[in-house]
């Protein structure tokens, strides 16, 4: 396979979760989304490792995914502390700081 | 005594004063203050033996300190006869102000931040007309208009608010285009003679300006000081904001500050951008007498007598920068000497509209009529000053206004009839206020009728009463001011008029380039010129040399 | 080589398809799902790539531990209807985003249509990874590059993880004082 | 060993690469003893916490100036970081930032009510050592990673006053939008690191500048154009620039002030020296085609940060817009790139610390109870209330309007001396016409402190009704000042003998020793700024080779 | 021969500054003997001046003193100089020996007038301006005398200052005298730039002067028309002469003293003065010296025709000034510019004495001016009606009082000129010269019959400090008219033998003041020679005229019910209303300058300028409040402008290589 290959479906995915992001708003798939464009991203990452031959790529994936964890949890943090006192998630309805 | 800093102590000396008066107690601080503005009008005064010589070059006193040197940025200050009487002014004004705070510091308003601003204004106009590396006239400019600000917007009016973000918004858009063209000065004159990147004044008149540039530069400096000088159509913020600002503030602002824009030709302009200040001389005249004429006009017709003298300013700045660029001896002599006297006219003038509000509780023109017999000693101030300001011959504005207005039609007689025009609407003015205030009739029913009767206080007359002694004596020898300027000027106008020798002439003009050494802490003297008296069979030379000057005029 | 093209063709319509399910299911938990099913494909495809640990990785944490999480956090949530009530005040961003979407993906795909690894990279063989593969093993190279060159990124995800923890704690402890 | 000892596979780290990140070791284990220390002492009276950062802050300091003076410096961890003047340069900015928000903390802690003030503490030395390690980064992942740090730190903080909506609110924007965006940052880095084989800057310089033809001749133009706008587009978003700006002022707005100042500051800081650590040490040689990039996004951020900040009428709102604004004079001089615009560059963002964090505790010192109280209003007469916090904040005010003789202006004349002589005079131009605008609205904040009156009447009137023999209770002030009653207690009069003494706040001495800081760095650096243009000097010729 | 003009300012110079600093506490007595004192002692230095100045060579008469350089400029120097020559000395003489029978009078006049210091003061003052005025060796320092007995005029019309119309009166003078003074700086401005030089002695010496030691004017030289024309605009302005004369009229609201001094006897003959101090300019531009005496005849005839209709007498009078002013000024034009010079004396004589008398009556008919209120009062004020009569005849130049010598001269110098080849018009000029002297003697006459001859026709007048009479009382309404005392009798007795003797210096047999003159006149045209055909004709004509005018007066008016009243006549009534030529200026000059004020107040000020920067900054508000709605407060929102920046760049840097 071409690296090519690899890359366009990245894209696909990353592209797909940027939109996500735009077009949902529970913040849950909101997070999801940007899950998704984190992982296109890895499949990049890992994609050019292979065909790099450079071990660069394994690295930042799993420091990605490492990220990624972290940033779940504090997300999740978030977005249940916000739950609790409100009992919505709608970002719609977080606009209370505009203008 | 030679390695003593008076310039610097000139400038500091205010800021030492500001400090005194933040931290003192009421009478104690306005005491500090006044001790301090005094101190500085005695250093300023100091300098009149050496620099009033008329032998003294350009730039000939100067203190220099590195400051930033990579950025080309050095603590530079000059002084010379262009900048000499200046300074003079704004100590005295300064002492001037202080004294007429009396009120404010005994019994006002926050009276320490008041003096303290007042002294930092001073201290920056000092600064401004001090500076020549130009990132420190920059820093003094703005330095200046932060009090400025504060003053009309913390002691102004009902209105004061919006007269004072109007008049920062108004200087600060014509002082950041300076500071582009400062920047821009800079970059070509060390680009075109491939030298270190410098902005001190000496070392760019050294250099020259390269003339493609000059234009545009000039136009850059040109937004800064027609803006603070209130050159038509420039002059928003002028009317508003001297007819908002307490009177001991306005004797600063319009008496000192205004002249930071004319000066800023006279000093970085001209010299600086010669093609560039020829080709647009003609625009730039065409404003100044617009400005003169319209706001004559506007003078003329205006109902507040704060807002009459706020465009009688502006009027006569309009005549500095016409003499300015007329850009002969005569005409930039004539203005200088008109800065000074401008200065001490409008700050009497409005000492006394002060005066006079504070008796009567209005402003409007129409309120008033003869308050002469109430007031018979403010009516005869008043008249002292109007007459000066109205271009009376014998008093000290006339004879800036005749040496601007002589320039002026020397280059240009259409420039130079229609600036002289303003002597009619000048007089009109002036008295339409002098006689609508003092003379005539009261108004039934209106405020002055029942106005308090006291004439002038102690406390009133003697900030007024050396401005008055100054409008007598440098109407009879302007000559006081005219002499130590005729060698910096004569350098100034060598860069515009052919290198004709002329046994009148000063020898700066004989096409002999002066090298200005900013570095060395000293007074360049040259030859003594020999002295000008004049005697009857002297006279005979008279009409050859003023073939010889027609002949420069019309080249 | 056939059924490597194959492999790929399946897996990448698995990870779009899953993907968009996403974006696309109403329900979270359905999305959660899908997204779990979008990591195993991504997971599959480092496999192809040969990076075993990496793959092992996605499928252990990733789509393991972190999914639980996620899909505990997700139904505790969306008790009914996720949580969400309302019309949607944005429903335009549904026609900016796809619109954006269609461009952001051409002209990407554009951008990686007309490039390719460089060859000169290629030919640097920047750090030998398959010769470290040959060496030490898949994992092993791994690990190697890890608390080797790589130690001080990876001691820093220590701190990243202190960070997160703190944010937990911020987040869903309370205390009396309030 | 097949390997060379510069193997990522075989290289091992020693002593030398532990001294070149002592200042971020210290900071490391500041947080940790500040962790440790929560344990003990009881809730509410942890101001001592501040204390220990504070002297992480301060030994970090020393650390970064003995290795500027004297220490090793380069690069290390297998060329993970780089202890150069950029990143000592940026410490000291950052550790001077920590440190006033800091001081700021515990007064704020204290009237907010927050709670978690052992966690606030670590998180906020945690978000710096993110910082840190972002602008001492010499791999892309070693940037991910401190942004990560970073900004996961402070979309807690940010959320940290978990009672309150705004900041919840703040906190959940943050967090979506920025990891939003780093994910364009990450693809970004991916792509580069495909176009040029590392992640490693140096390589990437290396390579790129091997490749002479490179990138436009051959096919991997677009690859790698595509990598540095998606780049482009994360750093935009961490330095507020138009139009990724949206974000910046719902979370300073939102998130607790003394947060706002330290982020506004600091996250800038790191995010600038990431940017031209990428875009000028890693890509100089792709400087044609982001320079016209950066030229539009300054115009576009310079203006419409000013604009909008203009008739903002909640100060720290402002100051969020003016902090857009501000990025875009600084982004003036990304665009010009020169080494003359990183030194201005640099400048800036030391100047802007200075001052913004002075604006910020000003704000921070009148805020209310609630976390309301920052408009105009509430700044209306406040030259007669507090004197002395309004000299301050009206000379952070000329100073970021750039007034001279302050660090304002030193910023601003360096950069736009820089953009003149990169041959960018149209950028200046504009700037210095944006900042007109800026004139105006910092100096209506002026207007509020000194030509106004507070908007209500004294609330001693109201108070003296019920209970007369208040009356002298209420005329005691700790500011020095006249009392007079925040316009929004005069909301409820009927409760005003309650809330008066409650809402008449005295200012922390440790926030008065930061706003002093602030206030004399303000003027100092306006002053006498020799030593920071040396330094920053340095810093640009470290990057700009 | 000494040169004392420095102590001849000096002293009344001092005078001012003491009465004006400290007069309001010294007694009258101590006021009117500084006052007069220092006049009188200034008077007695230029008499010395002036005998010292006779006792050395015509070319000799020459002594400038320079004090100090007043300012220097360039090329430019312009020195505080004072210059005593002969018609420097002629000049100082009047003024100071005029001045100070004038400063006499008015410690009667004034007497009891509260502002009576500020009066010596002022007056003091005006003779200090005068005297530079005169004095001066330069055009520069001539001009700061003009603006200062400008400003002396002023303060004196406006002396009464809360009385409106003097106030108005005040402003109007000073208003259009600058406008002379403009044309005086523009004069001097061009004089600079032809000549480099502003002092006299190289300007005004003729060529005639060939042989001495002085260097001369080169002939011809450039811009000597607008030279001339614009000194000539200085002239009218402060001359009256058409068409800046409207100010003169007003002026009358002063104090009678004052009209005497300086709206008869001397400022206003200061334009004269400068004609003739400039007389080599004129001399080389025929067309300035021919509009010169267009607009001169023209004045003269036109002043004397309004005379003829005013009711005020100290308004006929003014008219009467103008009219006189007009005729010098056609004397000069025609080249006879020590004739010019010689009416001015000789006028200053009459006219102040005419005044003076007028004062007199005014003075004890307590205020009144308007001559329908009077009549008869001959046999009240005997003395008075002599002097009055004398300065009447003088002025309608009855053989030999001296106003027949020296408008004689004039109007003879204009005959010579037409005859040598002047043209048509002069004959025209001369024409209307003899016409205005009939007119001349009609309006003073029937002045002076409607004040002293007829029945009296005003009502009572109250005695000084009394209140006014009852009404229907038996009294005689003049029971309280006295003749004035001795110090307004005595300087009216002077200034009537002057009249009377004054003209013997000038006559056409020996002229002895054009000889005088000549070093600095170099007068071309001395009237028509005695041995000229023409010289009897003329003689007789000028013999004739005067008494023709005061016949028709006679026969008009020398009755007991004269008619004064108003008339149908078109003719009269426009001389009445002056020939509307106030009206005229108001509506033309003053209505549009200040309507355009105003407009560009409202429109300009208020509407551009300052509705443009508040409109700029709602304009700037309203950008800010319209991007600020784009700050929606929806995260998603924010995440779109993310995603848009970003699909931007990538399809800039897509499409872009």
């Amino acid at each position: 396979m071409q690296v090519s290959a690899y890359l366009i479906v990245s894209a696909l995915l990353f592209t797909i979760g940027a939109v996500g992001v735009l077009v949902r708003r529970n913040p849950l798939v909101m997070f999801m989304s940007i899950e998704l464009m984190l992982n296109a991203v890895n499949l990049s990452f890992m994609a050019f490792a292979h065909f790099l031959n450079s071990v660069d790529g394994w690295m930042f994936v799993f420091l990605v995914l490492t990220v990624a964890a972290a940033e779940v949890v504090v997300g999740l943090a978030i977005i249940v502390s916000i739950f609790r006192s409100r009992h919505e998630i709608d970002v719609d309805d977080l606009t209370m700081l505009k203008g | 005594m030679t390695n003593f800093p008076v310039l610097s102590a000139i400038v500091f000396v205010p800021l030492l004063g500001a400090v005194g008066a933040l931290i003192l107690p009421r009478l104690a601080g306005w005491g500090w203050a006044l001790l301090a503005s005094l101190v500085d009008l005695a250093l300023a005064l100091l300098l009149i033996p050496r620099l009033g010589t008329g032998t003294t070059h350009m730039l000939a006193l100067n203190e220099h300190m590195p400051w930033l040197p990579d950025a080309g940025i050095s603590y530079t200050l000059s002084a010379d006869g262009i900048n000499l009487f200046l300074i003079c002014l704004n100590a005295l004004l300064t002492v001037v102000a202080v004294g007429a705070s009396f009120g404010v510091a005994r019994s006002g308003d926050r009276p320490r931040q008041y003096l303290m601003l007042m002294l930092l204004l001073s201290f920056g106009m000092q600064g401004v007309f001090l500076a020549t590396n130009l990132f420190l006239f920059y820093v003094f400019w703005e330095v200046m208009l932060v009090p400025a600000y504060l003053l009309v917007g913390m002691f102004g009016g009902p209105q004061r608010g919006i007269a004072a973000i109007k008049f920062v918004l108004y200087t600060t858009a014509g002082s950041l285009l300076m500071l582009v063209a400062i920047i821009a000065t800079g970059i070509e004159v060390s680009s075109t003679h491939h030298t270190a990147f410098t902005l001190d004044l000496a070392a760019l008149l050294n250099a020259g300006v390269p003339g493609n540039v000059q234009t545009v530069l000039f136009l850059g400096f040109a937004a800064a000081f027609a803006v603070k000088a209130g050159l038509f159509p420039l002059h928003g913020w002028v009317a508003d904001t001297y007819s908002e600002t307490p009177v001991a503030v306005l004797v600063l602002i319009a008496g000192v500050m205004a002249k930071t824009g004319v000066y800023g030709f006279v000093r970085f302009c001209l010299p600086l951008f010669p093609q560039g200040v020829h080709s647009l001389a003609p625009i730039m005249e065409t404003l100044a007498v617009a400005s003169i004429i319209y706001f004559a006009l506007e003078a003329l017709v205006a109902l507040d007598f704060m807002r009459l003298l706020a465009y009688v300013s502006i009027s006569h700045l309009g005549v500095i920068v016409l003499g300015i660029f007329a850009l002969n001896t005569q005409g930039i002599e004539g203005a200088i000497v008109q800065m000074i006297n401008h200065g001490i006219i409008i700050a009497a003038l409005f000492l006394i509209a002060g005066a006079i509000e504070a008796r009567t509780g209005t402003r409007r023109l129409a309120d008033f009529g003869a308050l002469a017999t109430k007031l018979p000693w403010l009516a005869t101030v008043f008249m002292i000053a109007a007459l000066s300001a109205l271009g009376l011959p014998g008093l000290n504005s006339f004879a800036g206004e005749f040496l601007a207005f002589l320039g002026t039609f020397q280059s240009s007689i259409v420039f130079g009839v229609l600036g002289t025009l303003v002597v009619i609407p000048a007089a009109w003015y002036m008295l339409r206020f002098f006689q609508g205030a003092m003379e005539g009739v009261t108004p039934e029913g209106g405020a002055v009728a029942s106005a308090r009767v006291a004439d002038l206080r102690v406390g009133e007359w003697l900030p007024l009463l050396p401005l008055l002694a100054l409008i007598i004596f440098l109407g009879i020898v302007p000559n006081t001011l005219t002499a130590p300027m005729q060698q910096p000027v004569g350098e100034i106008v060598s860069s515009y008029a052919p290198a004709t020798p002329s046994a009148f002439e000063a020898p700066g003009a004989n096409g002999h380039v002066h090298v200005y050494h900013p570095i060395q802490v000293q007074t360049i003297q040259t030859q003594t010129i020999q002295t000008r008296h004049i005697y009857v069979l002297q006279m005979t030379n008279a009409l050859a040399s003023g073939e010889r000057e027609q002949a420069r005029v019309g080249a | 080589m056939a059924a490597g093209v194959i492999a790929f063709f399946v897996l990448a319509t698995v990870s779009v398809a899953s993907a968009l399910g996403v974006v696309l299911f109403r329900n979270p938990v359905y999305s959660m799902l899908s997204l779990i099913l979008n990591l195993l494909s991504l997971a599959f495809f480092f496999l192809m790539l040969e990076a075993i640990f990496v793959a092992a990785i996605q499928v252990l944490i990733y789509a393991g531990a972190v999914m639980v999480l996620f899909l505990f956090v997700v139904t505790m949530l969306t008790p009914s209807g996720g949580g969400i009530s309302g019309p949607d005040r944005l429903r335009w961003q549904w026609g900016a985003g796809i619109g954006l979407g269609i461009i952001l993906a051409g002209g990407l795909i554009i951008a990686l249509l007309n490039g390719s690894i460089a060859e000169g990279a290629k030919a640097a063989g920047m750090n030998g990874l398959a010769q470290a593969v040959d060496h030490f093993g898949n994992t092993e190279a791994f690990g190697q590059a890890l608390f080797h060159g790589f130690s001080f990124p990876f001691e820093l995800t220590g701190v990243l993880l202190v960070v997160a923890v703190l944010g937990a704690v911020v987040m869903s402890r309370r205390f009396a004082r309030e | 060993m097949i390997f060379a000892a510069t193997s990522p596979f075989t290289y091992t780290p020693s002593l030398t690469d532990w001294l070149r990140i002592v200042p971020e070791l210290i900071l490391l284990a500041a947080a940790l003893l500040t962790l440790l220390a929560d344990l003990v002492g009881s809730p509410g009276r942890k101001g001592w916490l501040a204390i220990i950062g504070l002297a992480g802050a301060i030994c970090a300091l020393v650390a970064t100036q003995m290795l500027w003076v004297g220490g090793s410096i380069g690069e290390a961890f297998y060329g993970m970081v780089n202890d150069d003047y950029v990143s000592l340069f940026a410490n000291i900015v950052i550790l001077f930032a920590l440190g006033i928000a800091l001081l700021f903390s515990p007064g704020y802690i204290e009237r907010q009510g927050i709670t978690h003030e052992g966690e606030y503490y670590t998180l906020l030395i945690l978000a710096a050592l993110g910082m840190m390690v972002m602008s001492a980064a010499s791999n892309l992942m070693v940037i991910f990673v401190g942004l990560e740090i970073l900004s996961l730190a402070l979309y807690i903080l940010s959320a940290i006053v978990t009672t309150r909506r705004r900041s919840q609110e703040a906190g959940m924007k943050y967090f979506i939008l920025s990891s939003f965006a780093s994910a364009f940052l990450l693809y970004g880095m991916a792509l580069t690191y495909g176009a040029t084989g590392s992640t490693n800057l140096t390589a990437i310089r290396t390579f790129l500048s091997s490749h002479g033809t490179f990138p436009l001749g051959s096919g991997f133009g677009p690859l790698l154009l595509v990598a540095l706008g998606l780049m482009a587009v994360g750093f935009c978003f961490k330095v507020s620039a138009v139009p990724f700006q949206a974000w910046t002022p719902d979370v300073y707005v939102g998130a607790p002030t003394s947060i706002t100042a330290f982020m506004s500051v600091g996250t800038k800081v790191a995010a600038f020296v990431g940017l031209v650590r990428v875009f000028f040490f890693a890509l100089p040689s792709l400087s044609v085609e982001w320079q016209p990039v950066f030229w539009v996004i300054a115009v576009l951020t310079m203006i419409g940060g000013n604009l909008m900040a203009a008739s903002q009428r909640d100060v720290k709102r402002m100051l969020a817009y003016s902090s857009v604004a501000n990025a875009g004079y600084m982004l003036i001089a990304v665009a010009t790139h020169t080494q003359a615009a990183l030194q201005g560059l640099f400048i800036y963002l030391a100047t802007y610390a200075v001052m913004n964090l002075g604006a910020f505790g000003v704000v921070l010192a009148i805020e209310r109870r609630d976390g309301q109280g920052t408009t105009l209003d509430d700044f209306a007469g406040l030259g007669r209330r507090h004197p002395a916090l309004a000299a301050l904040m009206a000379l952070f005010m000329f100073a970021l309007a750039g007034t001279p003789a302050t660090a304002g202006f030193i910023g601003k004349w360096y950069v736009f001396y820089a953009a003149m002589t990169g041959g960018h005079t149209e950028l200046a131009i504009i700037g210095v016409l944006a900042s007109l605008i800026g004139v105006y609205y910092y100096l209506r904040v002026v207007w509020a402190i000194y030509f106004t009156e507070p908007a209500t009447a004294p609330l001693l009137v109201l108070a003296e009704e019920p209970t007369p023999e208040r009356e002298p209770a209420a005329t005691t002030t700790a500011g020095g000042g006249v009392a007079l009653a925040e316009p929004a207690t005069a909301a409820q009069p009927t409760t005003s003998t309650k809330v008066l003494p409650a809402d008449r706040h005295t200012t922390h001495p440790a926030t008065w020793l930061g706003l002093a800081l602030a206030g004399v760095l303000t003027i100092a650096l306006g002053i006498v700024p020799m030593l920071m243009v040396e330094w920053a000097l340095a810093a640009a010729q470290t990057l700009f080779k | 021969m000494v040169n004392l003009t420095p102590f001849i300012l000096l002293l009344p110079l001092v005078g001012f500054a003491v009465l004006g600093l400290v007069g309001r506490v010294l007694p009258r007595a101590a006021i009117s003997l500084i006052g007069c004192g220092v006049v009188l002692a200034a008077f007695v230095l230029a008499v010395i001046d002036f005998f010292s100045m006779l006792g050395v060579a015509p070319e000799a008469r020459f002594s400038d003193v320079l004090p100090w350089t007043w300012v220097t400029s360039g090329s430019v120097t312009i020195p505080f100089g004072l210059l005593s020559d002969p018609l420097s000395a002629v000049m100082l003489l009047i003024v100071t020996g005029v001045g100070f029978l004038i400063h006499v009078y008015s410690i009667g006049y004034m007497e009891g007038d509260p502002g009576y210091w500020r009066f010596f003061s002022f007056l003091n003052l005006f003779i200090f301006a005068m005297a530079l005025l005169v004095a001066a060796d330069n055009f520069l320092m001539l001009l700061v005398g003009w603006g200062g007995v400008g400003l002396a005029s002023f303060l004196l019309i406006g002396f009464w200052y809360t009385r409106p119309s003097a106030v108005a009166a005040a402003r109007k003078a000073f208003v259009v005298n600058v406008i002379g003074d403009f044309g005086l700086l523009l004069a001097i401005f061009l004089i600079v730039k032809d000549f480099g030089t502003l002092q006299y002695i190289p300007l005004i010496v003729h060529p005639a002067s060939a042989g001495t030691a002085l260097p001369s004017l080169p002939l011809p030289f450039p811009d000597a028309t607008a030279i001339a024309l614009l000194l000539f605009v200085a002239a009218a302005a402060k001359s009256a002469q058409l068409p800046l004369h409207v100010w003169l009229p007003d002026a009358m609201e002063g104090p009678t003293p004052v009209s005497a001094l300086i709206h008869a006897a001397t400022m206003v003959t200061a334009g004269v003065y400068l004609v003739a101090r400039a007389s080599a300019i004129f001399t080389a531009s025929p067309t300035a010296l021919a509009i010169v005496g267009i607009i001169g005849g023209a004045t003269a005839f036109m002043a004397a025709t309004i005379a003829c209709v005013q009711t005020d007498i100290k308004r006929v009078l003014a008219y009467s000034t103008m009219s006189q002013l007009g005729y010098m000024f056609m004397g000069e034009a025609a080249g006879g510019f020590s004739g010019g010079i010689f009416h001015l004396t000789t006028h200053a004589y009459f006219k102040a004495l005419l005044f003076m008398a007028a004062g007199a009556v005014i003075h004890a008919l307590g205020g009144e001016q308007d001559m329908r209120k009077m009549g008869g009062l001959r046999g009240r004020l005997p003395q008075t009606f002599w002097l009055f009569v004398i300065g009447g005849l003088t002025l309608a130049a009855v053989f030999p009082l001296s106003g027949f010598w020296s408008k004689d001269g004039l109007l003879s110098a204009v005959l010579e000129k037409a005859q040598t080849g002047g043209g048509t018009g002069w004959y025209v000029l001369y024409a209307v010269g003899l016409f205005t002297a009939i007119l001349t003697g009609f309006y003073i006459f029937r002045l002076i019959f409607g004040i002293f001859f007829g029945r009296y026709r005003g009502g009572a007048i109250a005695a000084h400090g009394a209140a006014p009479a009852k009404r229907g009382g038996t009294r005689d309404p003049l029971a309280n008219v006295h003749e004035v005392g001795a110090a307004m009798m005595v300087p009216m007795v002077v200034l009537g033998i002057l009249s009377v003797i004054g003209g013997f210096y000038g006559t056409p047999w020996s002229d002895w003041i054009g000889q005088f003159l000549e070093p600095v006149t170099h007068t071309t045209n001395t009237g028509i020679a005695p041995g000229n055909g023409l010289f009897w004709l003329a003689f007789v004509l000028g013999l004739v005229t005067g008494p023709i005018g005061i016949a028709i007066a006679w026969a008009r008016y020398a009755q007991r019910e004269p008619r004064f009243g108003a008339s149908r006549n078109p003719l009269v009534i426009l001389l009445q209303h002056k020939y509307y030529i106030d009206e005229l200026y108001d509506a033309v000059i003053v209505v549009p300058i200040v309507s355009l004020g105003v407009f560009w107040r409202i429109g300009l000020e208020g509407g551009f300028f300052e509705g443009g920067s508040l409109g700029l900054g709602h304009l700037v508000g309203g950008i800010s409040r319209g991007l600020r709605r784009l700050q929606t407060g929806y995260a998603r929102n924010y995440a779109l402008a993310i995603l848009v920046g970003a699909a931007l760049l990538l399809v800039y840097y897509v499409i872009h290589p």
